[in-house]
């Protein structure tokens, strides 16, 4: 087993700080690379070295894999880690470390890339034995195909055009009867939308959760779970909120998707961290989606349940080392909830909202974690995913960790761009959220509905006015006795006001 | 000092008087006693009545404020009674109607979806802007006609940036 | 049961912001007091109201009792909240706010009295079965009476003058034929020293342990124990960092002294929070020293082995609210520790080094709690304890949790007031501390010694030149370029160095 | 920029470029490689040949600077190498030997243990300041003369106020 002396991060923002964190408590030395847009960031800050590696646009600069493979050559780096996003799944980076003698802290080219096409994927799972959702695995030859399929798998099915994606040409057959006149739409739809009219078909799995399974693999072949993490809280399919553990999973159901994420993972030789991600219908059947083969944004969940530190975990078991006896028999305690912060309006179509951070109080006190990229003069800048921070609650059971939840986003204070938390707010008053009664579309449905308004504060209506009017009145001062002469300080004033209108976005 | 106050749709009268680090400010026929002190350039703790509120100040003009309480911001015009006055004698529906539509974020100009001249309804497309690798499309908040176009597609533009008038 | 509609917070700092956040994830409404000094505090922010209590200094506005009670009546308070210090262990205090109808949220005046004379505690301990250290339980008549009661409680023995304090006229006596001399030398010395020549006599502890346990009573008659905190490392009788579990304490020691301490609080009738406080010998004896009627400073520690949230519980038990099954056989998991960090100069003989927090980032991440009274612009005050924040750490195991608190002080930044960081980093290098090693007296004894020297890093010798050489350039560049004429920038220049020169306290 | 650096006993040469948002600074035999970056008024992140630090510099005087890295500050003068050979002409002794010991607190000056022209030992108590309800000796840090006592018992002093001067 060979200890790491020096590991270099590829990548920025809150991972590079939570991998930071990790080497800081196995005393190994740290080095991270930074784009021209990142100079000042806190990764930077935080490292004990820090290395130029190109322009803001990722592909400049984060994606560079020579680039950052003859960097970790060069400082002595041992092993490099990916984070999530970026190089982390990239088979061909993975080897490429190899082949250059650094450690790559994930898995082998060879496991990321049994994971990487979804179609080979799938046809290793159903040999492991993993459950994947029914279907015709491959275009139809006819109708009499369809028929047979959709009997085998029962209704309600789902025909979908082979060459198609992102929802075009689907089509949902609750009842045989209607099967005949909607392969022959289907098809005449995919001949027309793609030029290709085969269709296959599959389950049509009604009000989906999503549920994924946290595994983390040794060198030496052992594959562990660590329960499960509830993500359905999706927008555009992009996680919103995520927990451990799941309200619709219990101890009997986490050992059997647990026993498949191992399945999974160990049909592709996995080691490192990864999630297999499921879908799990109303009736309790759980299907495999797909394997994400780095560490997840949402880890800290599972992390607070189960008082493990995966990425500490993730760089021990890279080094060499076996998996030990505190991974085994993993049961969540108490429950955890992560909300991503993003710089993005909630009340304007989540609209990113780039700029300076000119006062930041990040929430503390028990039960609280936050996991920020940032600190009070940072930059959110346009060229990447605008993460504040994760916010993570822990409480002895759902409710207690909810109220916490509320807690922290009344205690957080960021000004200066703004930020997705009145979502959550409006989440928190949201009865079918505070019960747990969601699906992965549930999120999309409330937004679109308009079921989700901003939670109108008791406060003081008059608040904006008074503070305005004490402002102005303070600047009218310090102008008067700084100014001088009236003239002089009107004239100031004018121009200012020009500068100021051309600015203003408001009705006035 | 006495002001008028636009905010959100209100107008109110405002007067403000200090007396021993306190302030006295009437709003409307409301009179509120306010201790303010500064805790950084921008922000403020005011106690309002013993209520306790931290709030971010920001300038956006000569006499316009954005107040944002928790991350939520209002802007506030705070004018001079008889500049409001005259505005007002000029005629209240021309003042409202006037509306300098700003990039509320640095991007770039995909597509422009008006022409000067054009009569937009509420709700209708004005500018694409792409940012952070998104594209987000900026509409009238309510039925008026173009005045301007400040922007071409292709164009670089900054925070504040303005776009489009209308009236 | 009544539901708390306002909770008024009669206290400062951290834990008048640790008050704070119980209250808002009870959904109470909260107030707090403030001095002049803390117009701009944290807590006054986090509020939803602030009152002030009056001028700086403690007595005129913190201690006010009547003032305070008077405002939680006009505010439409329930209850009060004294944190600890100031007036939380006041009987007194907890008896007005019965009489002006408002809760208190801690023990009745009652049980605050009954613990708060030590002699009378002590009988009553001795009468409820609390161990005590064992002694001649007065002045003692003769030497014969002396030997007597040597003899039954055991060498070594000390004895002690009855008007003594503060170490002065203690003698340690290990054998029985050294007892006569020494009795005589001792009274001879309380003569002289206090004008009483009585002694007494006790049972001597050799390097004893700081042991405390935490208990909780409702109002219902029921008294439970929250398990232990290991206290020992105190610098002159203050603690510096506290943990739990104990490295000495096993399930059952466990078991005994919480059945102690139950035993102890339910001797004064005793509701809500409160600590008692044991000495533990080598040998695992253990002595009741006495009862803190409050919540501690050092809760945190209980709160993340339990997972339960102490002040929760308070104002929950307050309210009349019976205590639950979670309080129940509590055991502990993981390890957490805690340290203080104060603003006072630990090369400095610990000199208090009050000032304004220009720079602040807390530590965060995996297993790190900060519970900080301050932020980023916040002042140290003079009037007051100079408390910063506590870090609290937890791990799966004690040598995870030293890990974590070397990270999170290593990721700590605090500038513009100097900290005592510098002794935890030196603690922290120590392989008794390392290895749990110590008693009451052995922080004491090492500081005396010299033996905790400041850890050098290995960094860079020139940093400081480096970095003061950019900064001189820097200056010299915008002075030249914005102050016009040679003479004019040289007479400026001139005053600053008279004034820097006035101020700088170096060898120049 | 040709300088002399003296920090904590140290003399070094130093001098000062930049090129491009970078500095070459050299310190005796030494050069540095260093990036400078001001995060705020007095923060600066220096990256020192891939190396990263997080330095907070507070000027304090015309010529001398409080370094502090990690909570840990160093006080660095920094002269013009002619200022430096002209004060060493002088004596190099009597320079060193001279020193103001100022107040690191505010507080209330408790006693006063020298008289002016008194001989003292190194540890030898000067001033008790109390702050913060605690009361502080601050003693001599080597054997020199008094040469002036800027302060009586019972008067408050501020942070940085001069109260004995040694030679």
């Amino acid at each position: 087993m060979k200890r790491f002396r020096k590991v270099l991060i590829a990548n920025r923002g809150e991972i590079a700080v939570r991998v930071l964190r990790a080497l800081r408590e196995l005393e190994i030395a740290s080095a991270v690379i930074y784009s021209e847009a990142d100079r000042d960031a806190l990764p930077v800050l935080m490292a004990d070295q820090a290395f130029p590696i190109g322009p803001a646009p990722a592909a400049e600069s984060y994606l560079r894999m020579e680039a950052i493979v003859d960097l970790a050559v060069s400082i002595g780096a041992d092993a490099i880690h990916p984070g999530y996003g970026f190089l982390s799944e990239r088979a061909e980076f993975s080897a490429l470390c190899r082949e250059r003698g650094v450690v790559f802290v994930g898995p082998s080219p060879e496991a990321i890339g049994g994971m990487g096409s979804k179609v080979a994927a799938r046809r290793r799972m159903i040999a492991a034995g993993v459950p994947v959702v029914p279907g015709s695995d491959g275009p139809l030859d006819d109708f009499d195909a369809a028929r047979a399929c959709a009997e085998r798998i029962g209704f309600p099915v789902m025909l979908k055009a082979s060459a198609g994606g992102g929802g075009k040409g689907m089509r949902v057959v609750r009842a045989a009867a209607e099967l005949a006149e909607a392969y022959r739409l289907a098809r005449a739809e995919a001949g027309a939308s793609f030029g290709d009219d085969a269709v296959f078909l599959e389950r049509f799995v009604e009000r989906p959760r999503h549920v994924e399974i946290q595994v983390l693999g040794d060198l030496h072949g052992k594959v562990v779970s660590l329960g499960e993490r509830e993500c359905s809280l999706q927008r555009r399919h992009q996680k919103v909120v995520e927990e451990s553990p799941s309200t619709v999973v219990g101890p009997e159901l986490r050992r059997r998707m647990g026993e498949a994420a191992v399945a999974a993972a160990s049909a592709v030789g996995y080691s490192n961290a990864g999630t297999c991600e499921f879908l799990l219908d109303a009736e309790g059947r759980f299907y495999f989606l797909e394997m994400n083969t780095r560490i997840q944004v949402e880890h800290p969940v599972t992390e607070m349940v189960t008082g493990l530190d995966l990425v500490v975990a993730q760089l021990r078991v890279a080094q060499g080392e076996p998996l030990g006896p505190e991974f085994e028999g993993v049961e969540p305690r108490g429950h955890a909830i992560e909300v991503r912060l993003y710089a993005e309006d909630p009340f304007r179509k989540f609209a990113p909202s780039p700029g300076r951070i000119l006062w930041l109080r990040l929430p503390q006190g028990p039960g609280v974690r936050c996991d920020a990229g940032v600190y009070g003069g940072s930059e959110i800048s346009i060229y990447y995913d605008p993460m504040i921070a994760k916010l993570i609650v822990w409480g002895r059971d759902r409710v207690e960790a909810l109220r916490r939840l509320g807690r922290a986003l009344e205690e957080l204070r960021v000004e200066g761009i703004r930020t997705n938390v009145p979502l959550f707010e409006a989440l928190l008053a949201d009865a079918d959220f505070r019960a747990g009664r969601f699906d992965i579309h549930w999120l999309d449905r409330k937004l679109g509905a308009g079921e989700l308004a901003p939670v109108e504060r008791a406060g003081l209506p008059d608040l904006p006015i008074l503070a305005a009017a004490i402002a102005h009145y303070e600047r009218a001062q310090s102008v008067a006795a700084v100014g001088g002469g009236a003239a002089g300080s009107r004239s100031r004033w004018r121009t200012a006001a020009r500068r100021g209108g051309l600015r203003s976005g408001s009705w006035s | 000092m006495e002001l008028i106050a636009r905010a959100a749709g209100r107008i109110e009268r405002v007067s403000v008087e200090r007396e021993g680090g306190r302030y006295r400010v009437r709003v409307g026929e409301r009179a509120y006693e306010v201790e303010a002190h500064a805790l950084g350039s921008f922000v403020r703790s005011l106690l309002v009545d013993g209520a306790s509120y931290e709030v971010a100040v920001f300038r956006q003009g000569a006499s316009s404020w954005s107040v944002s309480h928790r991350g939520r911001p209002t802007v506030v015009e705070m004018v001079d009674p008889l500049a409001h006055l005259a505005e007002a004698t000029r005629g209240e529906g021309a003042r409202k109607g006037r509306q300098v539509v700003a990039a509320y974020m640095p991007g770039r100009v995909i597509g422009v979806s008006v022409a000067e001249g054009d009569t937009v309804e509420a709700g209708a497309p004005l500018v694409v802007l792409e940012a952070m690798k998104m594209q987000n499309e900026i509409q009238a908040e309510r039925a008026a006609v173009v005045r301007r176009v400040h922007v071409a597609p292709g164009q670089a533009v900054e925070g504040g940036d303005p776009l489009v008038e209308l009236e």
